[in-house]
This record gives C-alpha cells, structure tokens and sequence, in this order.
C-alpha cells in the first residue's frame, strides 16, 4: 500500500480515522486546485491574445455568481469544521479506565515512568490494545511529545500538567520525536515507542529487577522519606486530611469553594500549600517546592492513588 | 476631497471650541467619580467589586476622551477610528480570555459530558 | 493598442523628474519625498532578502544528508531562526507596501506626496535602526530562539542575542505603524477630485486593510517583545512559569499579531495581482466591491483566527474549537478574491509578459497555500501537521509561492514607472518560469515529508527522508538561480534600458498619466489630475482583433 | 518646515482644513496604536487576575494607596490644565496657553517624582522581583496562604505597566517642554495651534491609561484596612 509512502505506519486506534479526514481534506483542497487551475490554463489559451474567441457582451459583475461561490464554500468550510473537530475531541476524550504513565521533558531528552515504578528514558514500551494516558510536564522549557505513527501530538509545559492518550493497535518500534523547538539538540530529543504483546509485555515489566529489588516502591519511598505519612495518616495526631481514597473525590475548602482531588491538585498542594487548603485545616504544611522534583512529583502522585486501591480492597 | 462634511465654523475651520466652563464641570465629574472608586474598593461587595471598579474606570475615559479629546465634536471618521481602537482592545482580552476561563475543560475532559 | 515596442519607439527619457531632482547623498538620505523613500527600501530589502535568502542555501545545504555535518547543532539553529527574523521582520512586512506602496499610493489617488512625509523618512530609518539590530545580532553571534520567540526558551534558557533580536523586530514593527498609519491617513484624505472609495484601485484597497493590520496588530506583539526583553534583563518576568507565569500567555500576545501580520504579508500581494490581472487581461476586474471587501474581510476576520497556532499548545479546547471555527470562515474571502481573478480573464484580450507570468504563478502556489492552509486549520488533521514540514511548507506557498511572486510580479510590472527604463522583457519571463519551477520543486517535497512527520527545525534527522530533502534542495536551487537573474537585469536596465514612456502596458490608472519616472511632486502641479472614470475602464478595440 | 512661515499649510496639501483633518486622524491612528499597546499589558493583567485572584488582591494591598490617589489627582488636574491650554490655544489666549502647559509640565513631574519615591519604597521593602525578591504581608492575617511567587508575578506586571506610563508621562514632559519653547518664540496663534491640541490629545491618553492602573493596581481590595 501507498500508507507507507505518503504517511507513517497507521498503529493506533485514532490513526485511521485522522488518515480519512486527512485525506478527504487533501482530496478536497486537490479537487479545486485542479479546478480553478484548469479554468485559469482554459480561459488564458481562449481569450488570448489574437484569438478568434467571441468577446461580446463582457459583463464586469454577476451578483448571483458572487453569492454563489460565497455561499458554497461558506457551507463546505462549517462542513469540515465540524468533522474536523469531531476527530479532535476524541483526542481529548480519555476512556476510563487508561493505564497511566507519566512523562518528563527535559533538555534533551524523554523521562518515561511507569505506574510500576519502571522508568525508562527516550524509549516507552506499552502493551498493545490497552489505551495509554499520558499525563507530562517539563523541567524546563516547552518540549511536545509526537509519535508520528500514533497521529499524537501535544505541547509539554513547565509548571503544568498536559495529558495524552492513546492505544496501539500494531506491535513494532515507532519513532517519539520532540516537535517544540527546544534549543541546541531539540532534533536528538527523540526516541521510540516499542509496542509489545500483552504477554511479551508483562514479561518486559518483570525483566529489569533493579527498581522493585526494594520492597517499597518509589513513591512509597519518597513518601516516607518527606514524612507526608506523619500528618496525613488519618491517626489521632494527623494535622492534615487523610490521603487514603481520597484521589479522584472531591472535597470543600477553606474558602466554601469545592474542588475535585486531581493530579494538578495534588501537585499545587505539594509545591504551594496553602494555597487551597482543605476546609477545616490550619496553614501549617511546610512548602516542597525545592525539595520535590517534577519526576518524584509523579511517584508521589501515583503512591496517593494507590492508597486508594488498599483502601477499597481492605 | 474630504470624507465628511462637518459643520463649519466662521473661520473656515471643522473646530469646535469647547468652554473652560464645560471642561470645569467634567474635572468636577472625574475628581466624584475618582472619590467613588476610591470608596467602593473599601467595600467587600465579593465578585461584583472589579466590575464596579471597571465600570468606573469606563465612565472616565469615556468623559475624558468625549470631552477632554473633544470626540463628541469631532468628525464621524475620527469617532469610527476611536471606538475602533477600543474595539480592537476588547476582541485582544475576549479572545484570550476564551481560552483561560475554560482550561478546566482540558485537564477535566469529564467537563465535556 | 499599442505594443510595447511602440510605446517605446517614441518615448523620451523626462528631463525633470524626481530621480534627477537633486544628486547629493544627502538629497537621498533626507529625502521626504515618498517616491525616493521607496527606492531607499527597495534597496535595503533587497539586500536583507538577500542576506535572508543566503541562510535559507545553508539550511537546504544542511539537510541534504540526515546527519549534522555542515553545521553544528548550535549554528543550524542560529542560521533558520535569522533566516526567519530577517525574512519575516525585513522582507516580507515591508517588502510590497514600503516600496511599490510607497511609491504608488499617492500616485494612484493623484496626490503629490503622503499626508506625513516627514514621518515617512521617520519609518524608513527605524526600519533600518531595526536591520542594524539585526546585524548586531548577526555580529555578535547569532540568537537561536526560533523567530516565534516561545518563552521559557528565549526568556531563560536561550544563551544567545535574544535582546538585540528583540529590539530589531521592535523597531521594525514601529517602522511598520507608521507607515499603515501614512497609508490610511493619505487614503481617506488625500484623494484627487472625483476619486471616490469605489473608483480606486484595488491595490490601494488591499493597502488601507493592511495598513489597519499593522496599526492594531503590531502594537501588541511591541510590548510582547518589551516584555519578554525585560524578563532577559530582568531575571524574572511575566511569562515565567517558576513564579507562576504562563507560557502559552505569550503564544496568544505573539499569535495576536503574527497571526493578522501573515495578511500583511498577503494582502498588498492580492492588491498587486489585482492590478496586473485586468492589465493584460484589458479588461475590468471581475466584481470590484466583492475584492475590495474581501480584503477588509480578510484584515478583520484574521484578528480573530490567531488561535490555531496553539491547537496542541495546552491551550483550552473549547478555545481552540473558537478558533478554528472562525479560521474555515477566514478561508472564504480569500477564495472570493481567486475566483474573481480567474473570472476576470473571461471575455479578455490576454497577454504574456513578464508580470502576468509572475501573476498566474502567484495564483498557482497561493491556491496550494491557501488549500493546505485548510488542513492546518483542521483540529483533528492539525494534530498530525502541527510544527512538521507540512507548516514549512503551507507558509512558504503562501509567503514565497504567494508574496514574493506578487512582490516580483509588481517589481516587473512598475519597474518602468519607478526608473523611466525597461528590463530586458524575454528574461522576465524566463526568471518567472524558473521561480514557479524552482518554488514547487523546493517545497512540494516538504509537503510530503511532512505527512511522514518529519518535525521543522529538525538538524539532523531520520534517514527515511533523505530521498525528498535531496529534491528540495535541488530545487532550491534552481529557484535561487529564478532570482539571481532578476538581480543582474534590473540593475543593468537602469544604464543600459530603453525608455519606457508614460505608460509602456496602455493600463489603466492615475499612475500611468505622468511622466515615467514621475517629477518630485507627481504631476504636473498646474494640472492635477481629476478623476472621471471608475477604475480598470480598459475597452478591448475590436478591429484590432484577428478574425472578426 | 522652510517656508512655514509664509504659508501655513504644506505643499502637498491643498488647504488648511485637508491638512488639520489629517493630522487629526493621524494623531488618532497613533493613539489607536497606544492603546493596543498597553492592551498587551492589560491583557496578560487580566489573565493573571483570573488565574490568582487572592494573590493580586493581597499584592494590591501592598501598594501605597495614599500616593497612587495623590498622584491619581495630580494626573486629573493636570489633564484639566492641559484642556485649558488646548482652548486658550484656540481662542488666541497666549498667555494663558502658556501658563496652562507650565502648570501641566510642573504636575507631569510632579506626578513622575511621586511615581520614583513609590518606587523607591518598593526597593527599600525588596519587593522588586528578582532573586532578591520578599514577600512581608503588612496586611495581617487578612490575605493568609497567597503565595509569594504570585506576588512576584503582580510586581512583574506593576513595574512593567506603570513604568511605561511612566516613560510615557516623561516623553510627555519632553514634548511639552518642546511646545514651551515653540510658544516662546510666538508659534502659536489663533489658527496655528494644532500642535498644541495634538499633544492635548496625548497628554489625555495617558491620564487615560493611569484612570485603568489605578484601580487595577492599588484598589483591587481594601477592605482589610477597615479592620484595623
């Protein structure tokens, strides 16, 4: 097939339908060019110079023809609008249920984690058929995450969270560019994406013991180690609300507002605290701001979700 | 030769000269109006205080540029030119605004439903 | 009507006329009159074109292997970003509307010099405080910010000239208010008797929509630069995101004006191609009142588009579906402006010389531009092109296919009014052939290789894409060859060029009714022009026609 | 310019009326181009006012509300003189056309000293953003838990803003001290005073411009002051 020629590898659930619209936009626009081309090359050859053409009667206006091809493509663009954007908010629309991995730009390269704690750099594997959320940020200036293959693009931004999502539908290697120009080596901040098996994947997960030798998890780690558990255990002495299920719930604040418990909650409440305090608690937690990097952000994150889990099963 | 055709005055000239007095009496609306504000941001009236506020603010630069810069009298092409640039003014806040006040949709795509 | 050869058979080279007014330096330097000051753009432009252009050889030279082995990382990314600053800032803003524009509007509506010719001078030497800028950058080392200057990267990170930049594309956006302002001032008040709004020539339309641009536009992407210049300096800014600063901030107080900036870009093109169409088509345009307000169309509704630069910049979705809404509606006017040219040439007598090459091939690559520029308007299609060489592409159709073809077309076609002489007529159009050739074997390739993703502002990249970056460069070099020659004929026309006579085409318009080159005050001030007759009034003499 | 003093319209125009009307519209195109251009400021104002309403509140409050109203009066009267000026100008009033701009140059700079003495507290506290940068609330437990760095951010755009109406006030003072001169020499006369109505037209424009900060920057909430 020509897929390979004139687009990538279609791999993910979403690439054919952006390759329809795609190609029904480029059919289109070929349709009137070729059109309009063609009335310019026929009517110059006519009327050229010393041609017998019949010259009579050159009307320098026609009100009907003007609404008409106002009209027409007026329709035609509100048309394409609509499909257009169609395809675009199921980009934004993240099915329940996404498996999450978390990504960090940086000059010059891609930080991956995975909910297990694995981490990878400039290289993601992601089983097939299972869709992927990503949820990125940057240490420093703007990056954008690009897997040609996948037809996914989206601007990686400091002091922000910016989600993604997708899922893979072809095992393979498939390139990962950076396509936010990001200084000296922006065209070297590339990598691949290794779409496996299921099976293949679970094996790939166990392979690499060096990060679960511990039998805490990173996150947990972290947690201990900045003694979030000493206020936030739900005991008797807590200071702070208890995180345990918490993550996803909403809860009231200070100022009567209510607000959903989400990643960018969590991560303003870890780098700013006292900013939207939890109704009923005094401003006392100290500011992470320089001890916590972007990628234990993540970890920190993840543990607090996963707080939910023992919750419910207990 | 000209666009518009405003009144003449005896000396040939499109000016119209405004009183000393008309400008006394928009000094005295502006110092009330500053005074207002002023009072106003002592008030707690919640969400509604940075309207107050603006609208203030408005009146003023609508009394400066009506009277002060003498628009009320000058011609319709420079009143058009005037109110074009403040047009220009509130499609550069609206467009932009568009976007910040409905972010929580993109980070909640839970919102679209 | 006469032929070319005949007008010159018995034209005279004008004793009097503003070229040989005064001969001192200083004559031109101090100039205020609007003709000279358009002459001293014209050379200064050509001159950054060319710097612009010589970066341009380098980055095709570059990509012509996937690896980085011509230029380092560092120095590839200095050579695209001043081939962006220098081309956008130095060429393609002013290019049309400070030179021919300068030079026709007061000739078009039979006045004897701008409204403010004092201030004119005024916008030529900050254009060029603003290129000095540029060369300071260029000495000092380079900056390697991108020419969108996206913040954090040109706020913190960047190590190179970033401030000097700055300040370059801030002078040069107050040489361009001043000039809309001229422009729009001069329009409505400096208009010969029996010149009314609908008696003018759509090249001054397509200037009035521009000039609004650049007053209401450029002012904001000023004190965007201001600001990012004091975060330089400063440490700490605004657009900081340690300090809770937002960077996609910056992209919508950038987009506000370089988004309207692509129709200043644009417009006065249209304008120029409007002017040549019914020219050698020796008739009236199709639908005049349709163009004319479809370049105020353009000029509004691009306000209001700026949006779909930042589709996956984070910015809101519903924003985002605002945007894109409004940029398939900008997509109208444009087209409105396309049909009517191809419709003007129903029923007309066509001819073949150099400017109406240049004009069909404006029409050709604007029309590719243009159509692309539908997909990238796409929410869902975008998504995939968003900065790959499908961008690179879709605007180099548009500002290279589009408005360096119509700055040329209109270079070709009033070079005669401009200097008294006439180019060589064969090589005009041979180096429009060479351009329309050269142009879509450069970028037509970039096309396809960025349906295969391949990212912009790419130094070293995958193999995969060696085979269609090869034939770009191949074209580029013939496109670089359409424009060399130019270059070698223009200038030997002024010594060694025939007369041209008052109006060398038989066209229509004020401009053609004095003397070539024109005196210092445009016409013969004891007979001003009046105006009697709508605008393009050419009747097709049908005796002279062969069968009839 | 040369032969000004024989005709009072320039060669290129036909008449007096043609050549007032354009410099009126020019003057106005101008200013058209000032008010996008501290639009850019407003804006990023504005969208940071939504994104941390409690932090520019709290900011606010550290300003000197007792200076900025002073200066707000200054800049108002100074407006009204130059008004007065404008139609002294028009009615052939010389001398009071000169006193008028004198009275508005000496507000001009007042209003610019006050601005530097405003800054200088600001310098004095550290509240000038930077790495030096502190926050210490003076406004009690009233604006508890913003966070500094948006505070830093207000100061950013505080700075920035009133310092290029600052930079316009001064350029102001410049072209008034122009016009002084010119008026000195006997320019002006009762129809040659478009110079002077043109600069009105700025000198507006710019108490325009403070009639927007002040509110925004020193009034967005008082209330804790009445708590003593």
């Amino acid at each position: 097939m020509f897929e390979n020629y004139l687009m990538p590898e279609s791999a993910s659930t979403i690439a054919p339908r952006v390759d329809a619209l795609i190609w029904v936009l480029t059919g289109m626009s070929a349709f009137f060019f070729f059109a309009v081309v063609a009335a310019l090359a026929f009517l110059a050859i006519k009327y050229r110079k010393g041609s017998d053409a019949n010259r009579d009667l050159a009307h320098p206006d026609n009100d009907a023809l003007e609404i008409t091809w106002t009209v027409l493509p007026t329709i035609l663009a509100v048309v394409m609008f609509v499909v257009s954007t169609a395809i675009f908010l199921q980009y934004r629309q993240i099915p329940e249920g996404a498996s999450e991995i978390y990504v960090t730009g940086k000059q010059w390269m891609w930080k991956l984690q995975h909910p297990s704690g694995k981490r990878e750099i400039n290289s993601l594997h992601v089983p097939v058929g299972v869709p992927i959320k990503l949820t990125m940020t940057s240490e420093d200036v703007l990056h954008s995450f690009f897997v040609p293959a996948f037809r996914v693009k989206q601007d990686v931004l400091p002091g922000r969270y910016t989600t993604l999502w997708f899922e893979a539908t072809k095992p393979g290697t498939y390139h990962l560019f950076c396509t936010e120009y990001c200084g000296t080596d922006h065209s070297r901040m590339i990598g691949s994406v290794t779409v496996l098996e299921q099976a293949d994947y679970q094996r790939w997960l166990e392979s690499d013991d060096s990060v679960m030798a511990s039998n805490l998890t990173p996150g947990e780690a972290l947690y201990a180690k900045h003694g979030c558990v000493t206020c936030h255990d739900g005991g008797d002495a807590a200071r702070g609300p208890m995180l345990a299920g918490k993550y996803g719930t909403e809860e009231t604040l200070n100022s009567g507002e209510t607000i959903i418990i989400d990643d960018e909650y969590i991560r303003e409440s870890i780098y700013n605290p006292q900013a939207k305090l939890v109704a009923g608690y005094a401003p006392l937690m100290p500011v992470f701001k320089n001890l916590i990097n972007e990628e234990e952000l993540f970890l920190l994150i993840e543990h607090i979700k996963s707080m939910e889990d023992t919750e419910a099963s207990n | 030769m000209s666009d518009t055709t405003a009144t003449h005055d005896d000396n040939g000239h499109d000016h119209h000269i405004v009183s000393v007095k008309a400008y006394g009496m928009v000094i005295s609306a502006l110092f009330f109006l500053m005074f207002l504000t002023v009072f106003m941001a002592f008030v707690d009236l919640g969400s509604l205080n940075p309207f107050i506020a603006l609208a203030i603010a408005v009146s003023k630069a609508v009394l400066i540029v009506l009277i002060f810069m003498n628009v009320w009298f000058s011609t319709r092409l420079t009143q058009i030119f005037v109110a074009g640039g403040f047009f220009w003014l509130l499609i550069l806040f609206g467009m932009i605004i568009i976007d910040f006040v409905s972010r929580a949709m993109v980070t909640n795509p839970q919102a679209w439903e | 009507m006469h032929t070319i050869a005949e007008a010159q058979r018995s034209a005279v080279f004008p004793e009097v006329n503003y070229l040989s007014a005064r001969h001192t330096v200083a004559s031109w330097l101090f100039t205020v009159d609007h003709k000279r000051i358009a002459m001293l753009y014209l050379v200064t432009i050509s001159i950054m074109f060319a710097l612009g252009g010589s970066f341009a050889a380098l980055i095709r030279l570059e990509l012509l292997t996937p690896a980085g082995d011509l230029l380092d990382s560092d120095t590839y990314n200095k050579v695209f970003t001043l081939h962006g600053v220098i081309m956008i800032f130095f060429f393609l803003i002013p290019s049309v509307p400070a030179t021919i524009g300068n030079f026709l509007i007061p000739l078009m509506i039979g006045c004897k010099d701008l409204a403010f010719p004092r201030i004119n001078l005024l916008s030529y030497y900050l254009y060029l405080l603003g290129a000095t800028f540029a060369i300071i950058v260029l000495v000092r080392g380079g900056v390697d910010t991108g020419w969108t200057f996206y913040t954090p990267y040109s706020s913190t990170y960047a190590q190179t000239e970033v401030f000097y930049a700055t300040m370059a594309a801030f002078a040069a956006g107050f040489s361009s208010i001043l000039t809309g302002l001229n422009f729009i001032v001069t329009i409505h008040k400096m208009r010969a008797p029996g010149m009314s709004w609908f008696r003018m020539p759509l090249f001054v339309w397509a200037h009035y929509a521009t000039s609004l641009i650049q007053i209401l536009g450029t002012p904001v992407v000023a004190i965007t630069l201001v600001l990012l210049a004091t975060e330089r300096i400063w440490g700490v800014g605004i657009f900081n995101p340690n300090i809770g600063g937002d960077p996609v901030l910056f992209q919508h107080l950038f987009w506000f004006y370089s988004h309207p900036a692509v129709y200043v870009m644009i417009l006065p093109g249209m304008g120029v191609i409007s002017e040549v169409i019914t020219c050698f088509s020796r008739k009236r345009i199709f639908g005049y009142t349709f163009v004319a307000f479809s370049s105020l169309a353009i000029a509004v509704i691009g306000f209001l588009v700026w949006g779909h630069h930042m589709y996956v910049s984070g910015q809101s979705v519903f924003a985002g579906i605002v945007f894109s809404f409004i940029t398939f509606l900008v997509a109208v006017p444009s087209a409105i402006k396309v049909f009517n040219w191809t419709a003007t040439l129903y029923k007309g007598e066509i001819t073949f010389e150099a400017p109406m090459i240049y004009a069909f091939g404006f029409m050709g690559l604007f029309l590719v531009g243009g159509l692309t520029g539908i997909l990238l308007g796409s929410m869902g299609a975008d998504v995939h092109f968003h900065d790959t060489y499908f961008v690179v592409a879709h605007f180099h159709y548009v500002m290279v296919g589009g408005m360096v073809m119509a700055f040329m077309c209109g270079l070709h076609f009033w070079w005669p009014k401009m200097t008294g002489r006439m180019y060589n007529e064969t090589l005009g159009q041979i180096s429009g052939i060479l351009v329309f050739v050269g142009f879509n074997l450069t970028f037509m390739p970039q096309f396809l290789v960025g349906y295969l993703g391949m990212p912009r502002r790419y130094h070293v990249y995958s193999e995969e894409w060696q085979m269609l970056n090869v034939m770009s460069t191949l074209g580029a070099t013939i496109l670089g060859l359409g424009y060399i020659l130019p270059a070698i004929y223009f200038p030997w026309s002024l010594f060694k060029g025939a007369p041209a006579g008052d109006n060398p085409w038989d066209a229509k318009g004020l401009e053609w009714e004095t003397t070539s080159p024109p005196p210092t005050f445009n016409f013969d001030e004891e007979n001003m022009p009046v105006v009697t007759e709508e605008a393009y009034a050419y009747v097709i003499e049908r005796n002279t026609l062969g069968a009839r | 310019m040369a032969h000004a003093s024989d005709s009072l319209v320039a060669h290129h125009f036909e008449d007096i009326d043609q050549q007032n009307e354009s410099a009126v519209l020019g003057m106005w195109l101008f200013l058209a181009q000032e008010i996008l251009f501290f639009g850019g400021l407003f804006a990023a104002y504005f969208v940071y006012r939504v994104k941390y309403p409690d932090a520019w509140a709290a900011a606010s409050s550290e300003l000197d509300i007792y200076l900025g109203g002073f200066n707000t009066v200054v800049l108002l009267v100074s407006s009204f003189t130059m008004a007065v000026s404008v139609n002294a100008a028009q009615t052939g009033k010389q001398q009071r056309l000169m006193m008028g701009m004198l009275v508005t140059l000496a507000l001009g700079l007042t209003f610019v000293v006050v601005k530097f003495f405003e800054y200088k507290a600001k310098w004095d506290h550290g509240m000038i953003p930077g790495s030096g940068f502190v926050y210490h609330s003076t406004t009690g437990d009233y604006f508890a838990g913003v966070n500094p760095d948006q505070i830093q951010l207000f100061f950013c755009l505080y700075f920035v803003m009133t310092g290029m109406h600052a930079l316009h006030m001064i350029i102001g003072a410049g072209l008034l001290l122009w016009l002084l001169a010119l008026g000195y020499n006997g320019h002006f006369g009762p129809h040659r005073f478009m110079k002077v109505e043109l600069f009105g037209f700025y000198w507006h424009f710019v108490d325009i411009v403070w009639v927007f900060l002040f509110p925004m920057l020193y009034l967005i909430d008082r209330s804790w002051m009445l708590q003593g």
